[in-house]
Parts: structure tokens; sequence; C-alpha cells
């Protein structure tokens, strides 16, 4: 393991795992919304360094068709466009849901969310 | 003609009889009537030794056949289904009765004709669904935890017949009811355990009667006719057929497994004996005596020997006639009183007389008593039980016979013997119904006790294939070994035996008509009305004997069985805490516990 | 605490173990481009045209996803609205906006519209697209809602923008099933690559997606800020 | 035959338009919520009639696979692409004339083109996407009620369902690395000889995010809550639809990618326990509602439990015993949780007053997932019960057979209850109580002659079954 994948690799597992603690010990919904953004973005932080290439630039040709430059793969940059859009899409339902629980419960509090159990 | 047609012919005249209980009282009368006309009609002129299959599914196809062992059987339900359906004539209830009663029939008989172990166990359990019915329109008691406690028994016996199905089918390489070869010994009794457990429970041995007394006592009084005089006899087939087609080289060659069987049939035979003079309700007290016949039952088909296999399937038929006869007259007595407590009646003697004949020649029967139907079974099976040599059982059965006639004895002396009650004063003969249903019943009880030979000539029949042996009967005797009996004989002994001491009585006997002063009230005063009919706290004594054996009922074993079940669950739905934190940390830990389960590979 | 603790530590061995698992596989940045990656970065700009390979797998060899993508947003957005209809909570109260912000915010919000069409507009040969385009063009709604006092919308205008930006998406995929064959095919000719109009259909389809995404952020923001609307 | 991307566009384009058709008349929204699936499943059910077994595919974008996204159309996705859009149908027909919000119908469409597009996809991202549109869906299903069990549901459920789904996005990227593709005809076909620790780890990883979804121990804490809270209608959507078309990526991911005896067990294994613990809770429940959805996740546990011993015997009949549970299950449910719109809210299962129709309904429903002969549940339980003894595990059938005795239990206990005591008449919605008689019909002729299913069933496990020619088909070649 050199040092080139602890930081690269590493940080975005660190906040995969921070996301994950955020949502085991928080007692606000709010912030467990949160963790789970933390938690998406620390996959696609993932991907994208998963898909480096050293010492090559975005896959944009801007110098067509002169320069074929070499590009780093287009493929994860791709899917995280996309999987960014889907973790805003969970982030705004969710987000909603948390407002219609305060009006409802008067609370964000998960303690409080245990009418439904066994 | 198929033979099934006779199914589709209930369920037809189910519906008929369905909507005719929706419109008006003569319609259901009228179609009751023409599903007896046409149920016998079918029987008579269609019914022939036929096999026939449909639905087939690769290894599985639906099959019937009409066998000879079928066709015996078959007989008794229709005969317990039509017999039944007279009194039913009197009796008003929801439309949907009607239809259940004639399913439990129809599937009841399609389970007799199956050809297949597969075939038998569907129509089975839709008989059971139909009878699961049939007591959810119960009259009396706590009707839910009754039919809910008959479903259970039934469905965890078909459920481990299903299991032991699939392992016959595994070792066999078919769900014919043919033999399995080249299998351990005790494979073999595992996979018999397996498929005849919901028979057992169907004639309710113990430990599996819980169910029966609560059935008998809130069904219907005319569906307890069918139930207890029809229905069981599934479970007898079922018995029956497993011994004779699929397990007859086991039961042969093994020691144990007979003894077991039998000696199960005969704790059932005098448990259910001692339950029954104990209870204090008609429909119980007749539930538990219908356990403890069929206890007899068991006792002879298990000892496998040619002669008490005979006499285990002729006392099932003896089973059907004195059981429905007593039920009818029962039931009869029921509708005219309201009220199924022996404690609340007496005296009935000169108000139902024909009930009373009824009854009576049902208890002699039931009792065994020559020249009744109850008799050459019951002889024929004693003789079996000493040729085999095992005192211990006959002893057993032998007490059991004397548990008949003490609950015979309570049950002719609450209802009809004794002062009548005040309220009981305008009392007339049970309906016309329950009269006719009871006097056909009556003829069997002689013309077969004086001439049995007619049945076992049909038994003989499909014993000889399985026990190769010699006939041991003539029409109205019984020779084997070590006995002989002509049965006109011995009835005209037992009717000189009763005349002499009837004569005796006349002559020496000293009694006098008591008046109602003449009892002693401890300086009370009793006038005319008050009925002191000895009924409550009849056989006392006993129970004080017996305490501790009613104690030991198997209603708490499985209960507690339940209770096990019940806290498995309380602690598996912790696990759902409502937690959404604990949710995510099952996640985490399945997740943990994925990973490492990859790790070596890594 | 402990139990956090305890979490935290079961959680750092794990994130270090899939760390070690992946980072021995996968070492950083010495990646070969193989498989559907080459085939793009090799062939894209000579099939559609598009010197933006990434815009090329996003709208155009990958472009069902993208169609997935934009329904998801619009998914959560219809989500958001519905759950939130009949909400029955106080309106947030904004400070009354200064003469500054009111008068900078009239001016700034037409810019960032420019803006965000031009993101959008130039998705085939710079970095962004429709839904960047689409979110700073709901950026300036945005300011417009918090600076602008009583600022309302015509919600019927934003709804007919959302449907038509989002049925003409789908129509514009079925007619690459009319012309070509294959749903959201590219069946116009790709042109000179490097110009703006070129790369086919791509830049219609970031136009589109533009449209459609800054008209969902927009009514997303209006409905959060008022609360959802009546039933 | 009509191109089965029409399925997904049209879907998609009228999800699309319905802010305007709810515009026009109120109306508008519901009809094309029913005219919607009824086109999916014409169009499902001619492709399956005139196909032969050779997979069809169908790409986009221009470009064939593994370069362009592919839709992969064969038997056994189109059995499932028939059963989900029967659903659909069944819903939208039952709750035709129920007043609704425009924005719920589109909910609805987007769930269905979720359901679809899994079923249809032949890409392990795009896989991906249509889980997200069914997963961010059925939360906003889940929660449509409004009332505090609905939120309380749908908000565990979301929290549960987005780390899953995190986590699947994670394994589908890895397999991407490992194998340059994301066609999953491709991705076979790359790791069909050696597997490397990584794809394992990604195969755990993906597992993850779809056992959320089918409702497997212990990742289905969401889903009894779930089923409690949210309205009849979503709970069928919830049994009948979304774990169905779940459970369908599940098998075919499995089978094609992961077929290796360490995720058989691991499938054996969650699945048992699925099935102990749910049917188990199931008998503890006071609520009805609640023990149906227990009984749901039991019910996806033994046919994962099923689908798991093809790991044992690899015999096909493992296929078909899962696939046939799962067809039974989801009508069987669907009966099930529509009729409680004939009940009273919150039913216990003392429940009393409800009139006979409804109870003939529930008896035969339960029936059915209990397996009672004459019901289309008897012969998935005659197969599943035949192939666990082929595994020589008498252990685990006997087990079985014990979980069934506590499931038949449980489903009496309600039944007794419903056929007992006053009958007190609701109004029955005429249009609900037609597709109830036609779904129990069907049960019960199937169970009957199950002909019908079994044919149509063994053309669908062919094509599964025909690995070989799928993946050449599909991935002709880099």
């Amino acid at each position: 393991m050199n040092i080139e994948s602890l930081i690269f690799y590493g940080v975005p597992i660190y906040l995969i795992v921070m996301g994950i603690l955020v949502i085991l010990t928080t007692k606000n919904l709010f912030k467990m919304l949160l963790g789970l953004s933390i938690m998406d973005s620390g996959i696609n932080i993932l991907i994208v360094a998963l898909g480096y290439i050293k010492g090559a630039t975005a896959p944009i040709y801007s110098r067509y068709p002169e320069v074929f430059e070499k590009v780093v793969d287009p493929v994860p940059q791709a899917l995280v466009l996309t999987a960014i859009v889907i973790g805003i899409a969970f982030l705004g339902l969710g987000l909603a849901l948390v407002i219609r629980i305060k009006e409802k419960y008067g609370t964000v509090n998960v303690e409080k969310l245990k009418e439904l159990k066994w | 003609m198929y033979n099934i047609n006779l199914a589709l012919l209930a369920i037809l005249a189910g519906f008929l009889t369905f909507f005719g209980a929706l419109s008006h009282r003569v319609l259901r009368v009228a179609s009751i009537v023409i599903g007896i006309v046409g149920t016998l009609v079918f029987a008579f002129l269609y019914l022939k030794p036929d096999t026939m299959e449909f639905i087939r599914m690769g290894v599985f196809a639906m099959s019937f056949n009409l066998t000879d062992i079928s066709r015996f059987f078959l007989w008794i339900i229709i005969s317990a289904f039509t017999l039944s359906l007279l009194p039913l004539i009197h009796e008003e209830r929801s439309p949907f009765f009607y239809l259940y009663y004639f399913l439990a029939f129809g599937f009841a008989s399609l389970t007799i004709m199956a050809n297949d172990l597969l075939t038998l166990y569907m129509n089975f359990e839709l008989t059971s669904l139909a009878i699961f019915a049939i007591l959810l329109l119960g009259v009396r008691g706590d009707i839910k935890k009754t039919a809910l406690k008959y479903i259970i028994y039934s469905l965890v016996g078909a459920y481990f017949y299903l299991g032991g199905l699939f392992i016959k089918f595994k070792y066999s390489g078919n769900i014919g009811f043919g033999g399995i070869q080249n299998v351990s010994t005790l494979t073999q009794i595992a996979i018999y355990t397996l498929l005849a457990l919901p028979f057992f429970v169907k004639i309710a041995t113990m430990p599996f009667h819980n169910w029966a007394p609560d059935a008998y006592y809130s069904a219907s009084d005319s569906f307890t006719i069918f139930f207890s005089a029809g229905l069981s006899k599934v479970g007898v087939y079922g018995l029956v057929i497993l011994m004779l087609k699929t397990f007859a080289e086991l039961f042969k060659s093994n020691l144990y497994l007979p003894e077991i069987i039998a000696w199960v049939g005969g704790i059932t035979a005098l448990l259910g004996g001692i339950y029954a003079f104990m209870s204090d309700d008609a429909k119980k007290l007749l539930a538990y005596s219908s356990i403890s016949q069929l206890g007899y039952v068991l006792v002879g088909l298990g000892l496998f020997t040619p002669y008490s296999f005979s006499a285990g399937i002729f006392h099932s038929v003896a089973h059907f006639v004195f059981e429905g006869v007593l039920f009818t007259t029962v039931a009869g007595v029921i509708h005219r009183l309201g009220t199924s407590d022996l404690r609340r009646m007496g005296g009935l003697i000169k108000k139902m007389p024909i009930s009373f004949i009824g009854l009576l020649l049902g208890i002699i029967a039931a009792s065994g008593i020559p020249p009744t139907i109850g008799f050459p079974g019951k002889w024929l099976l004693y003789e079996a039980i000493i040729m085999k040599g095992d005192l211990f059982l006959v002893s057993l059965v032998f007490f059991a016979s004397i548990t008949a006639f003490l609950y015979s004895y309570k049950l002719v002396h609450s209802i009809f013997l004794g002062k009548l009650h005040k309220e009981h004063r305008d009392v007339k003969e049970a309906p016309a119904g329950y009269v006719v249903a009871t006097i056909i019943f009556l003829i069997p009880i002689i013309v077969f006790g004086v001439f049995p030979g007619v049945i076992f000539e049909k038994i003989y029949g499909f014993t000889k294939p399985v026990f190769n042996h010699d006939v041991f009967f003539t029409f109205n005797s019984l020779k084997t070994q070590i006995g002989f009996v002509k049965i006109p004989v011995a009835g005209i002994a037992l009717a000189a035996m009763f005349a002499f001491s009837f004569i005796l009585y006349l002559i020496a006997g000293r009694s006098y008509r008591a008046k109602q002063e003449d009892n002693y009230t401890a300086g009370e005063w009793v006038d005319e009305d008050f009925a002191s009919h000895y009924a409550q706290e009849f056989y006392g004594f006993m129970r004080k004997a017996f305490g501790k054996l009613l104690d030991l009922s198997a209603e708490k074993f499985w209960n507690g069985v339940l209770t096990i079940f019940k806290a498995f669950s309380e602690l598996t739905r912790r696990i759902y805490t409502g937690d959404v934190r604990d949710y995510a940390l099952y996640l985490l830990f399945f997740l943990i516990v994925l990973v490492f389960l990859v790790g070596g590979k890594l | 605490m402990i139990r956090k603790v305890l979490y935290f530590l079961i959680l750092i061995a794990f994130g270090f173990f899939i760390l070690s698992a992946l980072s021995a596989y996968f070492p950083f940045g010495e990646n070969v481009l193989t498989g559907v990656a080459r085939y793009y970065t090799e062939k894209g700009v000579k099939d559609l045209g598009g010197i933006n390979i990434v815009t090329s797998v996003v709208t155009i060899y990958r472009g069902f996803d993208t169609l997935g993508e934009v329904t998801v947003l619009f998914l959560s957005v219809t989500a958001l609205a519905f759950t939130l209809v009949g909400l029955k909570v106080e309106k947030a109260k904004l400070p009354k906006p200064t003469l500054i912000m009111e008068t900078g915010g009239r001016y700034l919000a037409p810019l960032i519209i420019l803006f965000g069409a031009y993101v959008f507009l130039h998705g085939h040969l710079t970095p962004g697209g429709g839904f960047p385009g689409g979110v700073i063009i709901a950026t300036s709604f945005l300011l417009l809602l918090v600076t602008q006092e009583n600022y309302r919308f015509k919600k019927f205008h934003i709804t007919t923008t959302e449907v038509l930006a989002g049925t003409l998406y789908v129509l514009v995929g079925l007619l690459g099933l009319y012309y070509v064959k294959s749903f959201l095919g590219n069946f116009l000719k790709t042109g000179k690559p490097g110009y703006l109009v070129s790369a086919g259909i791509i830049p219609i389809i970031y136009i589109l997606i533009g449209f459609k995404v800054g008209s969902e952020m927009t009514s997303a923001l209006n409905n959060l800020k008022e609360g959802g609307d009546e039933h | 035959m009509v191109n089965p991307i029409l399925i997904i566009a049209l879907l998609l384009l009228f999800a699309f338009l319905m802010p305007l058709l709810g515009l026009l008349h109120r109306r508008l929204p519901a009809f094309a919520t029913l005219i919607l699936p009824a086109f999916n499943l014409y169009v499902a059910v001619n492709h399956f009639l005139k196909m032969d077994f050779i997979p069809v595919v169908i790409k986009t974008g221009g470009f064939r696979p593994p370069f362009g996204i592919n839709l992969a159309v064969d038997h056994f996705s189109l059995f499932f692409l028939i059963l989900v859009n029967a659903i659909g149908v069944f819903i939208a027909l039952s709750y035709l004339l129920e007043e609704q919000d425009y924005r719920f119908h589109i909910l609805f469409l987007l769930n269905l083109l979720g359901a679809s597009g899994i079923i249809l996809t032949g890409d392990l991202f795009n896989s991906f996407v249509f889980l997200e549109i069914l997963a961010i869906s059925s939360y906003a299903l889940a929660g449509s009620r409004k009332e505090k069990p609905a939120l309380e549901g749908a908000i565990k459920y979301l929290i549960i369902g987005s780390i899953g789904a995190s986590f699947y996005l994670l394994g589908v990227f890895i397999l991407y690395k490992v194998t340059g593709t994301l066609n999953i005809a491709d991705i076979a076909l790359k790791l069909q000889n050696a597997k490397s620790g990584i794809v394992y780890l990604a195969g755990m990883f993906m597992l993850v995010g779809l056992f959320v979804e089918t409702e497997l121990f212990p990742l289905n804490t969401w889903a009894p809550d779930v089923y409690q809270g949210a309205y009849n209608r979503i709970a069928v959507q919830f049994s009948s639809l979304i774990s169905k078309a779940a459970i369908y990526l599940l098998f075919r991911i499995t089978f094609l990618i992961f077929d290796d005896p360490l995720f058989y067990k691991l499938l054996l294994v969650v699945g048992l326990l699925t099935f102990v613990v749910a049917e188990f809770n199931a008998l503890a429940q006071k609520d009805l509602k609640r023990m149906l959805g227990y009984s749901s996740i039991g019910q996806m546990g033994l046919a994962v439990l099923a689908f798991a011993l093809y790991g044992m015997i690899s015999h096909p009949e493992a296929f078909f015993a899962a696939t046939l549970l799962i067809v039974n299950h989801a009508i069987a449910k669907a009966l099930l949780f529509a009729n409680m719109d004939n009940m009273s809210e919150n039913a216990t299962i003392d429940i009393r007053s409800v009139n006979p129709f409804s109870s003939l309904m529930f008896a035969i429903g339960a029936l059915s997932v209990m397996g009672f002969p004459f019901t289309l549940g008897f012969w998935a339980k005659i197969e599943i019960l035949g192939i666990l003894l082929r595994t020589n595990l008498l252990f685990l059938f006997f087990l079985i057979i014990l979980i069934f005795m506590v499931e038949a239990f449980y489903y009496f206990r309600v039944i007794t209850n419903l056929f007992r005591g006053e009958t007190v008449c609701r109004r029955l919605n005429p249009l609900l109580a037609f597709s109830l008689v036609v779904f129990s019909i069907f049960l019960v002729y199937q169970g009957f002659y199950p002909i019908f299913t079994f044919s149509w069933l063994n053309r669908a496990l062919n094509a599964l079954l025909n690995k070989a020619i799928y993946i050449s088909i599909i991935a002709g070649g880099l």
C-alpha cells in the first residue's frame, strides 16, 4: 500500500465510515440524513479516485484533432454524475419526510420514533 | 360414469341446498331429500371398480381407484351421511352449513377413492377444511377455540404426512400405495409414523384426541352423527390402507411396532372410557365413547394378526352403527330438550320410547353383548390378543370394556330413567327424521350382529392377499383355533339368562314405587314437582379415584408446546426494536460478516 | 460514550480492511484503459463528434442512464412536493431584504441564467452540461426568492416547462428509435468536432435536461419555501 | 411486435405528461395508470408467446452492447414483466375511482417504471439507476399516507435503503474496475473462469443493497413498519411488485455473475433465517397488516432459500420452486392486502365484523400462501419440499415443515375469527371486488390445473438456465 493509495482511497473511505458512524450515533434525523449524504459523497469520491490515471487529464479532447491527450477513464465520471443526482434525489425526499415528521411528532429525535416495533 | 362424480354430485347438491336454504324452508327440505336420494341412487347404480386419473404433472397424477377396501369404507360413509341427513331436515342453520356439509362428504369420499398418497392428502386436507367450516357454525361452547383446535391438530398431522410422503417418494420413487423395498426398518417405521399421524389424529388416538370432545360437543347435533359414525372412518381407512398396502411387510416382520400401536390403542380405549363416564355432558360422553371404541379398532389393526385385523375392521363397522344410533337418539333428545347437560335430563322413557329403545340397543352394542353388532368384533379381538399371548393387553382391553358398561349405564340412566323434570312434561317423541334414522340404524345392529359373516366375507376379500389365512367364519358363527361361537346360540343363551334373572326378580323381587314423601329430605318439604333424579355427581367416587388422571391431560402438554413457540416468537420479535439506529447497526454488522466471509479470498 | 468509541473503532477497522483490499487490487493511478473505456476514448469523437467524452458517454452511450437520472430527479421533486402537500407549518420568516440585496439580486439573476444557459449549451465541449446548467439557473431563482420581497412564480409556467422538457426528451429518444432503430440514438449529423453546432443530438439533449433540471429545482425550492401547495 | 423499449419510454412520457393530464381532467391521471400497465402487459405477453428462446437484445443510443446500454429480453425477464405489470393492472384497476393527487399517480407510474426497468435492463449500472427509481418512489409511496406510522416506516426504509443502495453502487463499480465493462452478460463472460477475491467483495456489497429491497433478514427491519403504516394499495405494491422486481435482479445476478457455492450458501442461510424469524414474528403479532407483512417477508425468505438450494443440488427444480413461490405469493398477497380495504382500519387478528365476501377472499389468499391443496400455493409447497428432500438435509426439511405449521396456525387463527360473529357489511368497492375475484379464481383454478403456470414457468426457466446462449448473444465480444 503506497502513500497515494492511502490518501486518495483512505479519505473517501474515511468519509464513508464516518457517514455510517453519524447514522449509528446521532439521535437527530436531520443529522442522520447528513450522515447519509456524507457517506454518499465518500462513495462518489472513491469511484472517481478509482478511475484516476497518473499523468492523464480530464477526458475532453480540447485540442482535437491535433493532439490526443492521455485521459482518465470517462466511465466513472459519467457514473458519478448519475450517482450525485440520485444522492440529491433521496436527500430531497428525506428532507421532505423529516419536515412531515417534525409536523406530526413535533420532534426529529429518532428515539421518539418508535411507535412501530416488534 | 366415473366414481368421482359422486363427489361432484354431492357438491352440486350442496349448492342446491345452499340456495334452497337461502330461499325457503320447504325448498331446503326438498333439496336435502334430493341430496339423499341422488347420493343413494348414484351409489347403488354407478359405483363400479374403476380407475381414473387426470391432471398429470411429472411424477404426480391425480388418480382415483375404487378398490374393494375403498368401496367397503365408502359405503359406511355414504350410509352415515344419508342417515345423518334425515335428522338434519329438522335443523335450521345458516345456508353455508348445508354447503359445507355436502362438501365434507364429497371430499371424504374422494379421500377414500384416492389411488395415491398425494391425492389422498389433497382431499384429506379439504375434508378437514370443510369440517373446520362446519365447526365454525357450531351451536354451543367456545366455538372459535374448538374449530381452531380441530384444524390445527388436523394440519399438524397432515404436514407430517406430507413430510412422510416425500421421504417415501425418495426411497421408493413413487407416491402410490406400493411398498418400500431395501430400506432399513427404522426408516420404515419413521415413514409409517409420519404417514399415519393424520389418521391417528382423525380417529382421535391419545394423545391427539383433545380436539374431539370439544368438537363433538360444540358441533351441530346432526352433524356429529356423520362426524363420528362416518368421517372418523376416513382415519380408519387411512390406517388400514397404509398397513395393508404399504407397510404389510414391516408389520409382519417387526416385533415391536404392532405391539406399540396396539398398546396405544388399548390405552386410548381405557382412558377414553374413563373420561367418558366422568363426563356430565351427553355429547362429551359420547365423544369419549367414540374415542374409546376407536381405540379398540386401533388395537385390532395394530396387532396385525389376521383375526385381530379383521376384528378391527369389523369393529369399525360396528362403531359406525352404534355410535350412529347413539348420536342420533341423543341428538333427538337434545333437539327436544334444548340442552345436552345430563344433569338436567331424566325420566324421558315414556316420553320418547323409540329413542329409548334405540339408545338401549346402541349401548348394548357398544358394550359388546351378543347378539348385537358390537359382539363379534370384540370377541374376535380378545381371541386374537390371547393368541398373541399379550396378557397385559388383554387385561387392559378388558378394563376398557368395563368402562364401556359404566358410561353406557350413566347415559341411559341420566336421560331416560329416574324421575321426569317438571319442565319436560310436554316433551314429545323426537321428530320424524330422528326416529326414522334411529330405526334404520337399529336394523344393522341386529342383522349384522346375528350374521356377522356377511361383513367378514367382505373383509376377508381384502385381508386374504396379505395374511393368506383361512376362512374363520360362517354367516352366523366364528371359529378360530382357540374358540368357536355360534352367535344365535350365544344370543339365545344370553336372552335366557336375562329372562331367568327377570323371572327371579318377578318372583322374589321386592320393590315398590317410591312416593315423593318417602324420600329423606332432612325435614325439608319437597313437593311433587321436585325431581329427585340421581344425575348430579354421578360416579363422583370415581372422580375421586381417577382425579389425578384427569389432571394429566394431553391438552396441557400441547398448550405447553404452543407456549414454547410463542415464547420463542416473543424472543425473535425483539430484534425489531423500532430504532432505526439499531437497524443501521444490523446492516453494518451484516456487512462486516459478509466481508469477513470473503476475507480469506482477498 | 463507550458505544460511540466502539463503533468508531469497528468502523475504522472495517474501513481499513476495505482500503487495504482496494489498494491491493487497484493501486492508485496505475490504470490502463481497457474494455468500454478504451473504446469510448478512442472512438468516441469519431462516433459522435463531441470532444467531451464524458458528455458523450453520459448522453449517448449511457444515455439511457441519464434519462433514468432525469427521471430520478423528477421523481424526487414530485415526491417532495407530494409529501409536503397540505403541510401546515409557519412559513419561514426571512429577514426583509435590503435595498442592495434587492437591486443586486434583480440585476444578477439574468446574468446567472445566462451563465447557466452557457454551461448547458457547451456541454459537449467543456466540463458541465445540462445538470450543472440547470442547477445554476435554479440558483438564480433562489436568489430572486431570497432577495425579492413577495416574489411569486407562476406555477403554471414552471409546470409547463417541466412537462415540455421532459416530454421532448423522451420524444427525441423516440425519434432516434424511428430514424436509427435505437432509442436515444443519434439521428443527426455529427458535424465538425469542437464546434458549437456539432455532436448530433447531444446539445439538444443537454438543453432539454437544462430546462428540465432548472425548472424542477426551482419548483422544489419554491415548495420548500412555501411549505407545499394546496391539494 | 412492439419494441419493449416502448414500455419504458411510454411510462416515462406519461409520467412527465402527468401534470398536464391532471390539469385537463382530474380523472385522467388515474386512467393513465391503468392504461399503461395494461399496455405493458399486452407487450410482454405478446413477446412471451411469439419469441423463440434466444434472448433479444435491444440497444439504446445506437451502439451494440457492451458499448451502449441494452435491454435483454428473454422469457425469464418477460415472465417477471408479466407478473409485475399484472399486479400493476390489478392495483390500478382496483383503485381506479379513488381520489388521489396526480403526483401520487406519477409515483405509481415511476414505481412501475423502476420495476420494469430492473427486469428489462441488461446493464448493471442501469439496474442501479432503476433500482433507485424503484426505491425512491417506494419511499415516497410508503410515506404517502402522511400519518405517523406511514412516515415512520418511510423514513426508516429511506435510511436503510439508501445505505444499501450506496453499497450496491460501490459493488457495481468494483465489478466495472475488474472487467472493464458494465454489461451483465459481458461481466459474466469475463468472470466465468477466474474470480479474484475482490469480485467476491463486490458481490457482497451488491448483495447488501439487494437484500434490503428483497426484504431479507437482517436488512428487512424496515419492512414490517412499512407494511403496517402504509395504505393497503401500497402494501400490495411492496409485497407483490417492488420486492418481486428486486428478487428478479437477485436471481439473475447471482446466477449469471456470482454462480459460486459461497454465494449460494450465504443465500441459503439468509433465506432460512428470514423465513424462520419472520414466521415466528408473525405468530406474535396483534396487528393484522403487520402480521401479513411478516408473512410476506417469510415467503421472500423461502423463495431465496429455494433458489439457493440450486447451489447444492444443481437441479433447475430449485429455480422452479423459487419462481413458482414468488408467483403464488405475489398474487395471494395482492389479494390479502387489497382485501384489507374491506376491513376496518387498524384491524387486529381478533377482527370480527366483515362481510362474507371479504372473509372468503381472505381465506383463499391465506390458504394459497399456506399452500393448501387446490390452490396455486400447494404446488409451490410441494416443489419446495421436493427440492429440500433432494438435498438430504432432513433437519432442514423438517424445520421448514415445522414453520409451515406455525404459518398455518397464525393464518387459521385469523380465519377462525373472520368466519365467526356478527356480520357488518361494508360497502364494497365494485372494481376492487372484481379484481379480487379474478385473482382468487386464478389461484384456485391454477391449484386445480396448474398446467398454464407450469408451462410458462418452464419456458421462463429455460431462458434463465441457458446461460451460455444469453452470454454469447448479448456479449458478442468486444
